[in-house]
């Protein structure tokens, strides 16, 4: 099996899925010779065609309003938003159409398209290419959001968003896109969108997090391990609908909780993970949760970025608080 | 008077007569009957079949004895806010005649007309403006789009339909039906520039009753048609008297078979005028005076062609009398059906949310049941 | 002093702030001669005139766009959005300009602009006429949200809002616009927004809301009242920035918490209030926190909406829950 | 060749010749000097100075040095992606040498050439791209708009400030600059149309340089020309030789004093062609050909003034060798002032968010000095 990068492991999904169901599209700016800024679509349309790899004029609210169209006549479309800092056009489309077709219509017309976008920061970008937006979009009822943390479950995941019935918010973290490599085999098979992966397994302490961060995170488990703490590190994954039970599983059984990622901390998918703990895990709660996270402010422009992402360093402080916590 | 100032700027701004021009564009406007039903040039193929021209006449009674009943409902509160298209039932019946059962209606709130004769009953109307969703799971026009209440947001969706049609190699086409106001919209501009150059089997119509809500026309844009929204897209645009429902059918057909064939969109602008309030909710004397929409009753689609079909003595007073009886009784009909559907339970709320119903959503419904229990 | 409604108070600032300051400007479909969908522009075209009363062509994103403009120079635009389903156009623009014009120009560049809409179902309304999207707002670092919940808050919070030298959002709760009169006096002045109200005192438990779901709160707090139990009721007015403080006071207080509001649960800003209160008042808790919120579902047409939106019976089983918990 | 079926469709299809036509419209296109230099037409009348056709070469020979300067950077590490004019220097030159000082610019990404002539430093350029806030600060034209990344997002801008400007009655103009993939989002066709119907004081420039990114025009749209986008919106659009700067500054002034007397908007489409890559982090030969690339060399805007100062006997070698002896000083000591500015502080994340910071922001400020220090 080959070692490929998280963004070859896009790659890869896009195109088992499209071999194996040909209602399945790929459209965006750039998909098609270019094979994406990010060559995320590299090849696909030499191998499938420009009836099924399509450059789309430069307007992303008409490419998520054509793949409702698109999807409500049976295709499967696949729109690639370049960047993240520029979806916020898709969600009238996915907030006012796409989300609410199947229930609006009684199920006579439905909508399985994805808005796949890279996401996040730390690569020295220019200002807009940097966003974390995920919790905009889970917010939205009737729709599904997932984000990838390393090649293979970018692979089973992205495969099972394009095959799910209903709209998919699919945000590939930039910063892994190139960071490692993975043994990933081209079965075909689809992760699930219903449960958080277990990255680490550990007894002290659970760091819940998702996309990007879970590099910072599992370098703190490492850490933490050499000095003899036991940190269990989740994935979220699917951030919406959320795996509640893994979450408070790992909860009760290590009472402590740090929870990390990269967007603004305020009304983050952080603070449903929190909340939903407060609700439900309260009684396992040895120490008050703390959040490490993107600050309330704009997104630096790259020279400050560094000061923004949550760092190993502010995560350990974060773990550091909780433990001593009596 | 400007000042000499300006004069001199003015002068000094004139248009560059040494440019080449490089390319020039045209408007045109079609009508078949003034507005006293009187034809003004030929009658369409089409139209010499007279079952051809009461089937419109029909299309156009029935859309509005609809809509009465519809306001008559929401005054005495058994119907939510209403959006009446009194005075404009030529435009989309118009479209609706000439679009084949396998073509695809994407309609705004304002075409009930289009939407019955595509098949979609008067109680699914009236569900869907009485608040039930299943108002919109239409049992015919299976893949026409839901009334679409966000203005303009159904053209990029006509897009994907008619792209659908391409790819499959179908000669189905999108029609997509929007006011003047949407036309301002950045959503409409974005779907004909796709449509265009993709050259995709669609048609969009603008509904042009000169307002939106309280803002005319004039205060929506400065440009002289609504049709040469077109131009911007490298497409095709022309107006017709969307009053004479002859010139909207004929204009359509021409536009969908121009589609069908291969030739790619069309955009047609038909100048209607909203004769009543912008719906239920409004007040229109707030903004425009009643003088003012009086004269518009003149150009009344259906006294047009009914005054047509008289004079050419293929509708007399009886055959009006049936229609209405029948008409009536239909949407009477439809209206006691309406009011005797019970409302969905709760868990509809949550059953048509995602195909499989996630944890969370089980949860949520359970708690939703139990609340209305206790 | 005149008791009105908080439309009518909504209509009261406007003059005032109009009257106070010739750079504000109002601006929105059918804001002039119409005078709002809703009446609250209604007389501000007659007094102002139509170069600071002006009704726009019909597109959302360019209003925004446009007052991200005027803000920068030196006018304080006032915008309206006929109704919140329709917002989702705005994103964009407040998302990617005017959240971030002073910080990306170092304050060169500054954007004093008001996004005002109604919000909220309950009026047996059309399809996207019921949304509560303040959730996607508080996440936008640069922004302030606020949600008045009287006529006299709506009164002083939207003087505030239009006074401030940044961008806020300002949703005014459709349910309330005629629901009950109050007494406004027009002196001017506004009120903070950077401090929740505390509706009513109460020492058992602490119900945090606002908008709309006041009204429902204050009921069951009233019915609660009756049994023997003093419930302390928190509106916390600006949702962004959040005034963690004051819900924490009364926490610790109280020992016990329900939050309440109309958006779909799921990464509302009651999971934000329940996360902070997860971090830094744990130790105050003395049962899970609750959140009785909108379902995680589409707003449903009308004819279901009140099976949608929390009722003063949803509230009060929450409580119940909270208040046993031992 | 059509099927028989398709050519009776097609034939169905025939323009509608009985219609009357309503509205007309043409695009120009002007040119003063072909590339070789030559002139094809007098000159216009600031031409006549030779003053200001140095100044416009300078500026762009500036524009040149610059973007070469900051590639260099990006290449050896120094600087983020960059998006270069290389090839495209007339237009923004053009554009800024008609504006006066107080009239506003709001550029897109690849308008250096435009803000340096306006008095952007290449400093605050050079910092902007370095991914530092400092250089949206700018010195000099201080209501100018930082660079737009997001595709045709500040068109709305313009519309707001031109706005401004007509309610406190300046004579004063917003223009605003984007590419020829920029006229595919709504946002350009809503603000064309709202500065229409408002007849405000906003030019609008289209950099058709023929690619967006892999993208090419012909790709993007299917409207013959992009400046007939203007004609959806009512107003006037016009086409420029967007290698000939003498066309685009003289287009630009007509335009900018139409609109400061009172005349409204205006969209030029200015047609040039992207030499380089789209940035510094494209590779351009994925999905073009470097021989018709090469072609476009022969258009070279900086090449073919030269040619005409040169034969008009206005420039020589030792102008030449002097204009790039200090147009090289000055990017190399803005680039050595650039690399000797040090980093803000990690507190200025915050101290620019709002006006006065609230409490969470100050607790997050505390914090995120302190995980610095530790
Ligand atoms: C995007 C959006 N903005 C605002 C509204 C509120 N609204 C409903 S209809 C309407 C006017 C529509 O005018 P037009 O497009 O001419 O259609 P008409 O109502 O005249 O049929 C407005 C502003 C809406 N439904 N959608
Ligand atoms: C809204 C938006 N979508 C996508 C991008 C990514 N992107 C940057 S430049 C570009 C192409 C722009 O083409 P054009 O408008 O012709 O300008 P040019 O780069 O040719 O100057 C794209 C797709 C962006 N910056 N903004
Ligand atoms: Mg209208
Ligand atoms: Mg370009």
């Amino acid at each position: 099996m080959p070692e490929i990068t998280l963004v070859e492991a896009v790659n890869l999904a896009l195109a088992r899925a499209m071999a194996d169901d040909a209602t399945v599209l790929v459209l965006g700016e750039d998909v098609g010779v270019d094979g994406g800024v990010f060559r995320a679509t590299n090849g696909l349309l030499k191998r499938f065609g420009k009836e099924r790899v399509l450059d789309t004029p430069l307007a992303e609210n008409v490419i998520a309003g054509m793949s409702v169209g698109l999807a409500a006549q049976g295709f499967r479309p696949v729109a690639e938003i370049q960047f993240s800092g520029f979806i916020y056009p898709t969600i009238d489309q996915l907030a006012n159409h796409a989300s609410r077709l199947r229930t609006r219509t009684r199920g006579r017309l439905t909508c399985p398209m994805v808005v796949r976008s890279p996401s996040g920061g730390g690569i020295r970008a220019v200002e807009h290419h940097s966003e974390s937006p995920e919790a905009m979009f889970a917010h939205i009822p009737g729709l599904r959001v997932v984000v990838p943390s390393s090649p293979a479950r970018a692979y089973g995941l992205l495969l099972a968003a394009i095959r799910d019935p209903d709209p998919v918010v699919f945000l590939e973290p930039t910063r892994l896109y190139r960071a490692s490599r993975e043994e990933v085999d081209d079965d075909g098979m689809a992760l699930p969108l219903d449960r958080c992966f277990v990255l680490r397994e550990g007894t002290d302490i659970t760091l819940v997090t998702w996309g990007a961060t879970t590099k910072e995170v599992l370098a703190a488990a490492d850490t933490l391990a050499a000095e003899g703490v036991s940190a269990e590190v989740i994935d979220v994954a699917t951030l919406k609908p959320l795996d509640t039970d893994g979450v408070l599983e790992s909860v009760a059984k290590t009472g402590r909780c740090v929870i990390v990622h990269e967007a603004p901390v305020t009304c983050g998918v952080g603070a449903e993970i929190a909340a939903r703990i407060a609700e439900r895990g309260l009684v396992s709660l040895l120490a008050p949760i703390e959040r490490v996270a993107g600050w309330d402010t704009v997104m630096p422009l790259y020279r400050l970025e560094q000061q923004y992402l949550p760092s190993e360093a502010r995560i350990l402080a974060a773990v550091r608080r909780v433990l001593a916590y009596q | 008077m400007p000042s000499a100032e300006r004069i001199e700027e003015l002068l000094e701004t004139r248009r560059d007569v040494g440019a080449t021009p490089v390319a020039r564009f045209e408007i045109r406007y079609s009508r078949y009957l003034d507005p006293k039903g009187n034809p003004v040039r030929p009658l369409p193929d089409f139209a010499r079949d007279p079952g051809e021209l009461v089937s419109l006449y029909r299309g156009m009674v029935l859309a509005r004895r609809f809509d009465a009943k519809a306001v008559a409902l929401q005054r005495t509160g058994r119907l939510g806010t209403f959006a009446s298209s009194l005075g404009q039932e030529a435009v989309s019946v118009g479209v609706a005649s000439a679009m084949r059962a396998d073509d695809v209606l994407l309609p705004s709130f304002r075409e009930h007309g289009g939407q019955l004769l595509r098949g979609v009953s008067p109680v699914e109307l009236l569900l869907f403006w009485g608040g039930d969703e299943r108002g919109s799971d239409f049992a015919e026009a299976c893949e026409d789009f839901p009334v679409c209440v966000p203005v303009g947001t159904h053209a990029p969706h006509a897009v994907g339909v008619a792209l659908a049609f391409k790819l499959r190699r179908e000669k189905r086409v999108a029609a997509c039906i929007f006011g003047d106001g949407a036309t301002s919209k950045g959503d409409v501009a974005e779907a004909l520039n796709v449509a265009g150059v993709w050259n995709l089997p669609a048609v969009f119509l603008i509904n042009n009753n000169h307002w939106a809500i309280s803002v005319p026309v004039s205060q929506q844009t400065a440009a002289e048609t609504l049709a040469q929204k077109a131009i911007s897209a490298g497409i095709e645009g022309e107006q017709v008297d969307g009053n004479d429902v002859i010139a909207v059918r004929e204009a359509t057909a021409r536009a969908l078979a121009k589609a069908r064939a291969g030739g790619g969109p069309h955009l047609i602008e038909a100048l209607t005028y909203r004769l009543g309030d912008h719906t239920t909710a409004d007040d229109a004397s707030r903004y425009r005076s009643g003088p003012d929409v009086s004269a518009h009753w003149a150009e009344d689609p259906i006294t047009r062609l009914r005054n047509y079909l008289v004079a050419e003595r293929l509708w007399g007073k009886t055959d009006e009398e049936k229609l209405l009886g029948e008409v009536s009784g239909a949407i009477e009909r439809a209206a006691e059906t309406y009011l005797a559907t019970p409302p969905q339970g709760p868990e509809t709320i949550f059953d048509y949310t995602y195909e499989r119903l996630p944890k969370d959503l089980v949860e949520q419904r359970e708690a939703a049941l139990g609340a209305v229990q206790r």
